[in-house]
């Protein structure tokens, strides 16, 4: 064991992983002699050498392309897009390209594209988005984003494992904030499946990234007036770990929906539909979602704190769905 | 770049006669395309290739059979070439079950991925956004190279796809990296209804070249000898770490966008100049005048394409349309549905 | 009153917004001289000249990208995406350019985005999109999608008057397809109000564009069985109009959600989330949704036929939900 | 397009001064910027433009005040020769309600539109997307066409943002609409960490341009007359129906990328060289060999903008910061929320 940092561990996976399978190479702006804009990449350069650790230029839809294309040659191409909202320039690429590929003519893309997400950093409305829902209506394409460095570590080697396109978001707050015990031999977290980060019967919380954590200090105030909140950490955004969010509501019959993009159109909505659809008889109130005001995301603090759900906010919306 | 070496003095007998074989071929089975298209077997567009044969073969015709491919609609000639067996046409094109694509993807969305050592070309179908293809060919060759397998990709696009983000990132990118990649630029004119002069403000489609640094030539795309010679040198100089390349061609799109468009905006004139520069006919009379072949020899490989096409059309048609319980098999790893793999085969030349 | 194609009628839309407004112009690929790929656009160019009805080279980026800096100068531009499936290529510069300019300046980015959306006739995966949950994460974004000749003529005027950016879905199954009664004088269709095509006590039918004449078969086929379907036409998909969705949930107590998009992660998720959260204590019965399978849009007529909605998936579950 | 004529030769004692006292404005701008940042008040990233304020100020001065620009984040010359009061970039940085996008949007990300008649600039800030604004700006240049009151648009865009799909597709539209919008391409060896070697294979950015069919032209990036010179010609041609154009600036970021970046992948040899070329510096002794200037009437204005720029700083530091309760007003139409117009100012030169 060791306690690294979010951000830690993810340079750790990629270091592991273009160790273990040669096959496996970073691509991406800034990732070579730099180490990244994070500097997640740190070190690749050095032991890796130019050949597995690619400076593209400005060029996010040649970057996803070119993973494409090189997976198709049996490579397990791993993307850095420097900030995540700039995957939308290569939306296309990603979903119509590399997530329909398999489908269409049995065509792996085994691509891994990577990068910093969401808020709380003053980072403005181009550099903080949480584009997950963007993507969550593209069958053949996976999205994971973890919430502690042992997750990191281990969805994003299961992620470069794993045969189909993931998307993996890495939320920016926690890189150097979130620090845990990783395991020192090698592991995966399964692509797919949730974490139960805290038990409780009265109110289920589903959230994932940095939300676990928004959550869980929820949880912890909550409990001390009384509520006990079961947190919910998706950590597999597409596909869902049904099973687990559909157990926990059955135990709890409240489900709260945290996310941190913006609400209408997110993630949200799918975890209700479900809930709603397959946990009806036992659903005890109505579904509650605690997210991002919808507007752009705002650069300046105050607007930001305003913007972003926070403990407060889903304190209070606990407390009002174990009243109802 | 220009360079006066004309690898096309090298080519054999067979050679000559297989390059017109393919090219014929792919014709006729545009033809026996537009026969099911009529008979509403074909299931969406049918796109014709027809005046541009010339130029997908003559410039496939310079990769080696391990070589990769990434055609567009209007490469029907590069896909004879590099041996795709005619019915896997017809299979797609009918949306069959046997269909590479198992009825999944549209008409030469394709792909074969060789079997190790296998003496095969890796060939990747587009996607319908135009420019996509390009990232990916790059990816393809570096990848491969990565791999321990070097090749070359050759990718085709249109005057109208050389105006999307795609084109410029994926050609700059190979250039860059120094990939070895021969993009194709078919200058046919038009982009559907779209004349080139509201596409670009060049007079000649190789100079989108010039932003990236790479050797850049344009040919008379309906000479088929000119572009084998250009494309085989810059095929050739990819291959020895010359890096990424682009071949302008010079051609006509001789039918409507599709078979719904009857051209209209295609001046009448144009058309006409063009059909006296049938890549076909000047091969044939080039080949003849060197003393070759004899107007027999294409009056058999006629013969031949014209009851090939027909008869895979035949066999392809009695196929199945997939079954419905398969729809949602195969969207991700671990749910393994077989996908049949395109057959290749040898002209009678080889 | 004149009874008018649902393209024709688009078409029409089109005519009298340029007859009207000198600012109004069209921008796109094919639609000059040509008319457009689908006609949408025929005669325009004839009528109103080059200067106004602007053939572009391929590239959907510098469409709306231009469209934007025109609206910015005063102009009126209505964009065509040849098959909406490529406004992928534009995701960028429409969602972070356009969405977000008048939040973060003020600048009015006053653009509509319109083209042919949805399946039915052999488009394959890359010609059959209906995209529009890519596009519901959006603040700033407006988006509608017709299902009438009226409407679509109504809502595309709409559309051009709205000083917001507006993605206008075409469905061109309907193109042909549909057609109804078209006012002769001008009028709008306002963006954000839903339209009850069918009243009901049983069921409520959420839906809209060529779903909607799916709906009101289904709900012919259920009424002869005895079962009451209200069909709900959104017209408008954001904003949503929340309180007539809410009313008739809370007539009928059961909801059924139906959308030609593939089921996970599309605005159905939306949908259930907005009743799950609002009118939980009306619900008699689990939130359903009948959605398109999850997997990229088969090319083939049976595969096709066996992954979009019918009428016989409508009907039965509406029964189910019914029964529950 | 390379010519002989020297716009700058008409320039008079005033305007040297003023290009001058712009550049400068610029350097000191960042300067206090720099301060503010290291007592955290600048919100995120602060990115110089150390030695680029020459080509900045020389290239926007060749417009007229009624035309566009569309800087980028490292254009703050464009920005005081257009007229913006400098408080204006200290609200925007420290993300104050007074801002243009009342705290809203970063750095220079700010919005301009003139009133109806105003003798003022159309100034459209850029999103973070590289590359997006040229497209914005071809449409922004067509728009005015259209609406009867034509302009120039100037966008300004790093080496490595050439690379971008938005860059290809936005230029090429406006070569082909012959849209009078003129591009300044910086080259500043550098796009962030990664060197112009690996961004493209041409050896002039300019090269860039030769897809378009657009005139083009390289210039050294810190002579600010040479800038001046070109851009001038570039931009009138552009007016009288020239259509698009390329400039391509030979330059140098004298600093990381941004604040944090301390640029140890650049060779100090390389910085050293550059530094001897400081743009200012250059052109005080230029102007002063041609006797319009003399070393006091520097040192004076070096005096004015140090103070200016240091009051301005202090008024915006005062200012509020937004309330949160104006967080959802102004997403869409109808729910106005006003929007602080950007303060425009004359230099003392004007
Ligand atoms: C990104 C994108 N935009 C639009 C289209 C629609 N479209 C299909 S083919 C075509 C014209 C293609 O012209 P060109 O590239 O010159 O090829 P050609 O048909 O002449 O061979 C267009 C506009 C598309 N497929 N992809
Ligand atoms: C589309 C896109 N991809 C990546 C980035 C991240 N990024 C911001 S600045 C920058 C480098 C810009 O280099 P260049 O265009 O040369 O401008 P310079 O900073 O040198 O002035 C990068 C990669 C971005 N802003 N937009
Ligand atoms: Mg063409
Ligand atoms: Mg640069």
């Amino acid at each position: 064991m060791a306690l690294l940092t979010y951000l830690e561990a993810i340079r750790a996976a990629l270091h592991e992983e273009m160790a273990r399978d040669e096959r496996v190479f970073v691509i991406g702006e800034d990732v070579g002699p730099y180490g990244g804009a994070f500097k997640v990449t740190d070190g690749l350069f050095d032991r890796f050498g130019a050949a597995r650790v690619v400076d593209t230029p400005i060029s996010e839809i040649a970057i996803v392309g070119a993973a494409i294309g090189a997976s198709y040659m049996g490579m397990r191409p791993v993307c850095e897009i420097q900030f995540i909202d700039f995957i939308a320039n290569a939306f296309d690429m990603l979903t119509n390209f590399a997530a329909t590929s398999r489908y269409r003519n049995g065509a792996a893309a085994s691509i891994v594209v990577r990068g910093p997400c969401g808020g709380g950093v003053g980072g403005g409305p181009f550099h903080s988005l949480n584009p997950e829902s963007f993507f969550l209506n593209t069958p053949g394409l996976k999205m994971v984003e973890p919430s502690t460095a042992h997750d990191a570590k281990g969805l994003l080697k299961a992620a470069i494992r794993d045969d189909d396109p993931v998307l993996f978001f890495e939320h920016k707050f926690l890189y150097r904030r979130a620090k845990d015990e990783v395991p020192d031999e090698d592991y995966v977290v399964p692509i797919g499946k949730a974490a139960v980060r805290r038990e409780g019967r009265d109110v289920s919380i589903v959230t994932f990234g940095a939300m676990v954590h928004t959550a869980l200090d929820a949880a912890a105030k909550l409990s001390s007036e009384g509520v006990e909140a079961e947190v919910l950490d998706l950590r597999s955004l597409a596909p869902l770990d049904r099973e687990t969010i559909l157990e926990s509501v059955a135990k709890t019959s409240r489900a709260l929906l945290l996310h941190e993009a913006t609400r209408t159109g997110g993630i949200g909505g799918e975890l209700a539909a479900i809930i709603a659809e397959e946990a009806f008889e036992y659903l005890d109130a109505p579904i509650v979602r605690v997210a991002s005001a919808d507007t752009p995301v705002p650069y300046s603090p105050p607007l930001e704190a305003a913007f972003l759900p926070n403990v407060d906010k889903v304190v209070e919306a606990a407390k009002r769905l174990v009243k109802y | 770049m220009p360079s006066s070496h004309r690898p096309s003095e090298a080519l054999s007998r067979n050679q000559f006669l297989e390059m017109y074989y393919f090219a014929r071929l792919a014709r006729d089975i545009e033809e026996r395309l537009v026969i099911l298209f009529r008979q509403s077997k074909v299931i969406g567009g049918l796109y014709r290739s027809l005046g541009q044969e010339g130029e997908s073969v003559a410039s496939a015709y310079a990769l080696q059979r391990t070589d990769a491919i990434l055609p567009l609609i209007r490469n029907m000639g590069a896909l004879t070439t590099m041996g795709v067996r005619p019915r896997e046409i017809f299979r797609q094109y009918m949306a069959k079950a046997t269909a590479n694509s198992r009825g999944r993807d549209l008409n030469i969305h394709l792909v074969h991925f060789p079997a190790d050592g296998a003496h095969e070309p890796v060939i990747v179908g587009p996607i319908s956004m135009l420019g996509d293809s390009i990232p990916v060919a790059a990816g393809i060759a570096m990848g491969a190279r990565m791999a321990g397998r070097p090749l070359v990709a050759m990718a085709w696009i249109g005057d109208g796809a050389t105006s999307t983000g795609a084109f410029h990132e994926g050609l700059n990118f190979a250039a860059v990296q120094k990939i070895p990649l021969v993009v194709v630029a078919e200058d046919n004119k038009y982009a559907y209804s779209t004349p080139i002069s509201k596409q670009m403000a060049i007079a000649r489609i190789d100079e989108r070249a010039a932003a990236y640094g790479i050797p850049h030539e344009l040919v008379d795309g309906n000479d088929m000898l000119a572009v084998y010679d250009v494309a085989k040198r810059m095929v050739d100089d990819a291959r020895s770490g010359g890096g990424a390349a682009l071949l302008g061609v010079d051609t006509m799109r001789m039918q409507g966008h599709a078979q719904h468009d009857d051209a209209r905006y295609v001046p009448k004139t144009l058309v006409d100049e063009w059909r006296r520069k049938d890549p076909l006919d000047r091969y044939r009379k080039t080949v003849m005048e060197r003393g070759v072949a004899a107007e027999t020899d294409f009056a058999d490989i006629d013969a031949m394409t014209r009851s090939y096409a027909a008869e895979e059309a035949r066999l392809a048609e009695d196929e199945p349309m997939p079954d419905p319980a398969t729809l949602t098999r195969g969207v991700y790893a671990g749910d393994d549905f077989a996908v049949p793999r395109v057959e290749l085969v040898r002209s009678p030349f080889a």
